[in-house]
């Protein structure tokens, strides 16, 4: 999955189909829920990336999202809730040929299951961390996630919520993840795009999709998924590009200090504008932070794309380092080192 | 009585040679005096010498506790012989107290009459007043049931070490080696494999290896020159079976039994684990053994040590994950998803004083139950148990087996005393060792991940073999086919196959063994670490002719078929264990037999005198 | 036989009265089509009408599975009478199929000759072939054998609504409300209490209050109406005590029990949980509750669940925690702490089907072996069981006052079972439940954090009280001080303290009531929401002069006094469980007695019949 | 503990005196450990801070660093391994007027309590995070923890640590702290400083503390704590004031766009460079990056200190409008509540 793999090759290698890799189970997902983009453009993007299909592994926790495995036709582990981060680590650093992808909710990856993500994410494993973002627990009927909104009545805050929620994208970068991203369930062109960015990068990828749930927190993503109000609300960020957005393409975000402002195209030209670079670490922490300012608008695509080894070609690296300095593993010579001793057949009479 | 020359050839005295069977020794100081090293050292010596040996390291929880406190004594028992024995023994002939502290802490454990070696210079104002005594043992009539050698450790140590150009407080640090040098002299043992060793490992800090050996030296002739030391002992080396033999910890044993198993299954090793005491060693050991295709992950907390675990046996390789009880209560709903998606996966409890943090550097057997049956859920899992340092060996290699064969989780429980404690071990050869690999499945055509081998286990795939593609996960799976399924009658059938599947293992495993008569008046059951001491007073008992059995399960669940109707062979059960009576509970509800618990919780292990004494005690009632 | 004349008065026709005692009905249909909420007002109006009554709710644990599947179905069970009674009943008279699927699920249980309604309109080509139906079974013989009632209950919904200005998708939405008011025709309930809840719950909405009321009337008048129906049932009003009643299902009445505590302890309550299915409603009650000052705290999993709770309890508040298999298993640790630290709290466990994911939204009682033996180390906790909706108050009650005066976490089992099945619930005066209050240390001078009272509790002083500062923790404590000690005496003085404080309780409990005969054949022996089942069928076999038994134990650690003795008075021990027999495993070990295991593990409760049946099959072998 | 609090009634306050916290335990760390160093500090700025002793709760989890509390003579919790910070969440939230400290190491709070360290972070709850850095598992004798370097060699890590390490800050900026600091065992002054700052922060307060571990990883910090070599390694964060540094306080760091640069004082003046404002997030990050790159210091002090409400005082004042809208608890309305009838007495009949 190495990014220089030119599109030749990848066409070469496309031995199976979209279709190829539905399950033969019913998808059992609420009519109209968003996880349904999700999964169709999963099965789009994957014949592209240029793998085999029995070395394609999804890992999941528990939550309505989690169930993702069951609908994929490649191998596919449902973990408990919380733990599909740790168990794919495992799987990837045990075999690290694999291509690894977790579906995972706002409340299997960030509540229960959060430690694990942020130590999935500085260990930079080579896995790809889908978040399914409903800002809710839906599976188990509607209590308040971790990205839930503050004050957002719920089955369990009936007076609002009280917590400050995660922005995923800022804990991410917190933790020293290398890839991170967000995009969103109505937007399935986009969302196959950043699937196979995520292909293409070699260490952890994470990516924060907002996702709706028809059933217990309808519309929350409006504003930025309806046709009317998207435009002004979201702006795309795309390497080398100057940070433009607006229904019109009318406005352009300029930094004031280290600090984003929005300015209207009529005062500015493009070459005004901020331009995004997915190698600052710097400027995805400002952009992470940009839309907590009302009035600003919620940033999708790839926030940083950087390079640092990962764990799973260390652990590789000291297998072969260890065999070259001291030789394939004996067992006998194993067991032999250490301070031995003889005692000889006299020793029996 | 014979007349030496000393070391340095300038002086003779009269020197007389015992020889003894068994010779007992604790080396006692505070945490920082290096008590554990100089044990290990004379351990490993007193191994190469031949003798059979037993070892235990007791010391605190705390890294380096206050110097001269109670608390803060660290010691290490060596028990040696010409015979063969089981545990460091009950109580010791020697002892060697660095300071007042550690005097006063083993006391009570030396024999009447036995030898004390002091480090004078310890005996000071503010030393005696940290260990509550009065008035100095060395001058009241305290120790008059003793031998007592004064030596004043510290001074001829800093006095050897002139002149190497190195600080008092460096040259302080020495002091171990002056007394193991002694005591090497006293017990007649060479010096050349600890001047060796400590050429090995000080070797880029030539300073440090001067200073040692000098030390190691000093002391030795200490023992040659002065009048004080008059008797030197000798213990024969033991009639071992002939063999290479070496002397390994349980931990030690524990980790080469692993890479043993994943050597001898063809498959890749991988261990998922978060250090805790007293089970880190295992974890460090293995991490040195990455040429054997073995890999560490060292997690973020033990939920992430058996999950990585889960996540690598998926993926087809041999897949370990080590804790003690705090990590072990954890893991428990891991261990659970484990065996819904009965994958091969083998979780080593290395036990320690509980409740919650308890008493973390001292051992225990309170696992049990949370072993066996501490789950949500119908869900059971092979229960194993090893019983002595070189045990550990083979029950991780035995639990790698059934965790393969059987597709299933394994629960290993060992525990600190075995663990930490030491023996010879008569190496096996590799070739010895039975090939224990499984073969995945056969043909993609017809596989299917939740079918069933004659002894009820599902076959294997892994990625990365075409056409196998499948999914599991923890929500109950239909019979065959492995999809979800809710439906009530195919719950109860796998609830029960997964029971039947676990039950069937006691046609895999070898008999229960009993040591002794067949039928008696009392049989003493054990399990895990305890086997040296049960085995040890057993051996005192028959040798009374008492009717005594010894009887030690290695397997717990399932237990081996014929336990039952051997128990019931006799008048009384005594089950001594390091907690309030777990096997008991578990065998009086599988047998209804009555036992009698003799619960020591002390973070002590049993010595054998413990059990003698019960043992004799029940008897008598009878 | 009467004639009537139609709620509109335009028609009349003749319509049969039959009086019944005992009356079950299943509402089923898509997970989408309402059935809950059908089944709960069925319920509550029936309540209201003054029969006694009891409810199974059953639903897929898949949020909207698709439409039409058979695993799509969403069933409401609800058993009223005249008379006292225990279960939602065996087999049901009346089946409510809103499609092909509800048919295919639940025919097996309807009685022969029961009632069918169904949805005509569903049973299109797409819908049968959902559920598997080669041919309509309103087409062909299969249902001869039951009265089938066909209406096409969605076309007759939307032509109520016409006018309304709503979509069809709309109108079809309330046709669950037609359904619910031909059953109260047909059941001769009052439409009053929906009518009225309607308005609330919809008030905002003035288009669905009146979507919804038109489509109730609609179904009522369509039941006057039409000619295929001529029947109507009336079950006559039960003779319950005199008392103000409200129907509850188990996790209300364990949340109010939860606030009566804190109430009655004179404390702020507090509930640190995380979500998870079938316990949640117990936090999401809670959280409306703050007048109360009960605060509670969405945790970010279930350790920190508990964890906020222990830290609450230390601040002094009466602290709780709840949840279900899965998070129990990750609580263990932590409940070993609280054990530790002894300190007051309250551990709920809704359980569920397991092991690991299992299935989630069903009911099992398998979690009892860990919740009595499942932790490291020697970790003794008193363990309770509820059993019944109602009996959760009470039990939640009971669990806190034995939290308060032994400072101990106690851990409470429920089941999906009763968690979501009601009953009326005479209602308890607040006046009339007793304090629970216990006192704060008295006085500073002379406090030490581990003394005992009498009954071996430690004294309880909380941060803010000036003078009685101290400190505690997860390491094993000194005896009266607190103090962090490694001393071996200690350790296992306070170990057998633990202990004994836990088994002390016995004393403080009422002694095992027995239902039937004192002696005798059998004694059917459980525990836990198998309640209803075991009281229903022993009911009936005492009615045939048969010597069985009822012996319900609702104290699971320790068990009452004289529980042993008792259970030796029958020839013949029957404990019919949830799980594959650990209330039976744990009896075992107490009491070397032989019980018979009857295991039911398929997510369903037990029906009398079952009991009733395994009953009689063993007084038939003895 | 209100910032507005006054000097005069803190003084006024001061019932008890760095003596008085000492309990009567013996303090069990090595000799030369940099725990008592944080011990001193704490028992000198209690006194300063004017809460009563019986106000004062300590709580930590397993580790050297963790044996804290018994060396308090305040209330005291010595936890379980990785949940102190859940601990002292639910003592504040249920016990809001206490003083609430937490103890913590490396391994602590960032490896198996990371999840609860990131919650509390967001939910803002008031209590004070002590995390104790000595970049390895010091009380089970030198493993390697989530800060220890990339390529350290510690027991468990033979060939060198392969993890990509934590920057304790920047994942507490990540999850959304509002009080982020770092100091060091060597220098007692500034620590007794941070942590009157940290007692006056209302929200979760963090404090990232270099502590030398003397027995398995000694002189780890040498380079920061060292005479010689800490003034050109570390740079004094201080709010409003121009980034200095330098042994001759001869270095600055000015901005170049969004990345800091080290600059000569002999090229530039004070009013040239960047100031420190606690209250900018976006410069909180680009500050706990800089030193990542080599021959950037170390920087020290207060990152970021922003308000936000906090989670206890959301919490009561939810009870608080519970209560004044239906009035305080009464349990016999409570039960009446819901839909009830009544059973008159010839029901017994
Ligand atoms: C240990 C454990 N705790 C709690 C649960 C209950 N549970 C299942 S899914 C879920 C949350 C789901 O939320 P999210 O991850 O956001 O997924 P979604 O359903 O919204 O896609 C919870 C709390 C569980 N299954 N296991
Ligand atoms: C559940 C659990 N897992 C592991 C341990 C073992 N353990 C105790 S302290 C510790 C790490 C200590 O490191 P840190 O928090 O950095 O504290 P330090 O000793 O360095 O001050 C570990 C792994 C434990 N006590 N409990
Ligand atoms: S409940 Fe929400 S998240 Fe779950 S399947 Fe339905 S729409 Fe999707
Ligand atoms: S081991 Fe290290 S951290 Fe622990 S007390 Fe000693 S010096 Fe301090
Ligand atoms: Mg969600
Ligand atoms: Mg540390």
């Amino acid at each position: 999955m190495k990014e220089e793999q030119n599109a030749e090759l990848q066409e070469q290698l496309k031995t199976f189909t979209a279709k190829d890799l539905a399950s033969d189970q019913d998808v059992r997902w609420c009519p109209g829920c968003g996880d349904y983009a999700m999964l169709s453009q999963l099965q789009r993007a994957l014949p592209e990336v240029g793998i085999a299909k029995e070395d394609i592994a999804i890992v999941a926790g528990i939550g309505c999202s989690s169930r993702f495995p069951y609908y994929m036709s490649t191998y596919g582990f449902h973990g408990i809730h919380g733990r599909a981060v740790a168990i794919a680590s495992g799987l990837k650093s045990g075999h690290p040929k694999l291509s690894v992808w977790v579906a995972t909710g706002d409340g299997d990856c960030l509540s229960i299951g959060g430690n694990h993500f942020i130590h999935a994410l500085r260990r930079n494993i080579d896995i790809n961390i889908m978040m399914f973002n409903n800002q809710i627990y839906a599976l188990t009927k509607g209590q308040y996630s971790p990205t839930s909104q503050h004050g957002q009545k719920t089955k369990t805050s009936p007076q609002g919520v009280i917590d400050h929620p995660f922005n995923p994208v800022l804990i991410a970068l917190g933790a020293e993840g290398t890839f991170v991203s967000r995009s969103m369930d109505r937007d399935p062109k986009h969302l196959k795009e950043m699937m196979l960015r995520m292909a293409a990068h070699k260490g952890t990828s994470f990516i924060d999709v907002l996702q709706n749930c028809v059933i217990f927190n309808d519309k929350t993503f409006d504003l930025y998924t309806n046709k009317e109000t998207r435009g002004d609300n979201t702006i795309l960020l795309e390497h080398g590009k100057p940070l433009v957005f607006g229904k019109e393409r009318d406005k352009g975000i300029r930094l004031d200090g280290f600090k984003p402002k929005v300015v209207s195209m009529s005062d500015y030209s493009e070459s005004d504008l901020l331009v995004h670079d997915e190698k600052s670490k710097e400027l995805a922490f400002i952009l992470a932070h940009m839309n907590d300012q009302p009035g600003y608008p919620m940033p999708l695509g790839v926030f940083l794309d950087i390079k640092r080894t990962t764990y799973e070609d260390e652990l590789d690296r000291q297998v072969a380092e260890a065999i070259e300095k001291k030789g394939k593993g004996d067992l006998d010579e194993l067991l032999l080192d250490g301070q031995t001793w003889e005692i000889g057949d006299n020793g029996n009479d | 009585m014979t007349t030496i020359e000393t070391a340095d050839g300038q002086k003779t005295k009269s020197v007389k040679f015992v020889e003894l069977d068994d010779v007992t020794i604790r080396f006692a100081g505070d945490s920082g005096d290096g008590m554990q090293l100089t044990g290990t050292q004379f351990t490993s010596t007193t191994a190469q010498v031949g003798n059979d040996l037993s070892t235990f390291p007791d010391y605190p929880s705390e890294i380096r506790a206050p110097s001269g406190t109670l608390y803060g004594v660290s010691g290490f028992q060596v028990h040696f012989s010409s015979k063969d024995i089981h545990t460091p023994g009950d109580r010791f002939d020697t002892l060697v107290a660095m300071n007042p502290a550690a005097l006063k802490v083993n006391l009570k454990l030396l024999h009447e009459g036995g030898n004390i070696i002091v480090n004078t210079d310890a005996f000071d104002a503010k030393n005696l007043k940290l260990a509550k005594y009065d008035t100095s043992p060395l001058e009241d009539d305290s120790l008059s049931g003793y031998k007592v050698f004064p030596v004043p450790i510290t001074t001829l140590t800093t006095t050897a070490l002139e002149g190497l150009g190195l600080t008092v407080k460096e040259m302080t640090r020495s002091k171990n080696f002056f007394a193991l040098g002694l005591l090497y002299w006293m017990y007649n043992r060479p010096m050349e494999p600890t001047l060796e060793w400590i050429k090995e490992k000080f070797g880029k800090n030539d300073l440090v290896v001067q200073a040692n050996s000098r030390a190691l030296k000093a002391g030795y002739n200490f023992g040659n020159i002065t009048e004080t030391f008059t008797v030197r002992f000798n213990v024969r080396a033991a009639e071992l079976p002939a063999g290479t033999y070496r002397n390994v910890t349980g931990n030690e044993a524990t980790a080469l039994g692993m890479v043993a198993a994943a050597v001898k299954a063809k498959l890749p090793g991988f261990l998922g684990s978060y250090p805790i005491t007293p089970a880190s060693e295992i974890l460090q050991e293995l991490s040195k053994m990455k040429r054997f295709n073995v890999r560490t992950f060292q997690a973020e907390d033990e939920i992430a040590g058996i999950c990585t675990a889960i996540g690598a046996a998926y993926g087809g390789s041999l897949a370990f994950t080590t804790t003690s009880g705090p990590g072990m209560a954890l893991k428990t709903e891991a261990i659970g998803l484990a065996l819904m998606v009965e994958l091969p996966l083998v979780i080593i409890d290395v036990q320690r004083g509980g409740p919650s943090t308890g008493l973390p550097t001292k051992t225990e057997q309170s696992d049990l139950l949370q072993a066996a049956l501490g789950r949500n859920g119908e869900a059971p899992v092979p229960v194993i148990a090893a019983c002595s340092p070189a045990g550990c060996f083979y029950q991780a290699f035995e639990a790698a087996r059934i965790a393969l064969k059987y597709m299933t989780p394994v629960i290993l429980l060992t525990d600190g005393y075995i663990a930490n404690g030491s023996e010879p071990w008569m190496l096996p050869k590799a070739e010895d060792l039975p090939d224990i690999s499984v073969p995945f499945a056969p043909d993609a055509e017809s596989y299917q991940p939740y079918t069933r081998d004659d002894h009820l286990s599902r076959p294997w795939a892994v990625p990365c073999m075409a056409g196998f593609e499948h999914r599991i996960g923890g929500l109950e799976k239909q019979h065959i086919t492995g999809n979800v399924s809710h439906d009530p009658e195919n719950h109860q059938f796998m609830v029960e196959m997964r029971a039947k599947k676990v039950a069937g293992i006691a046609d895999d495993i070898p008999d229960q063994t009993v040591f002794g008569p067949d039928e008696g008046d009392l049989a003493i059951v054990g399990w895990g670490g305890t086997y040296g001491a049960i085995r040890a007073a057993s051996e005192r008992l028959q040798a009374e002719n008492k009717s005594v059995a010894h009887i030690h399960i290695r397997y717990l669940n399932p237990f081996p078929k014929n336990l039952g109707e051997m128990l019931r062979r006799y008048k009384k059960i005594l089950i001594p264990e390091l907690n309030l009576g777990q096997l008991a509970f578990i065998l009086r509800a599988h047998y209804r037999i009555d036992p009698l618990t003799y619960a020591k919780v002390q973070g002590l292990p049993f010595t054998p005198g413990d059990i003698e004494d019960k043992a004799n005690e029940t008897l008598k009632m009878m």
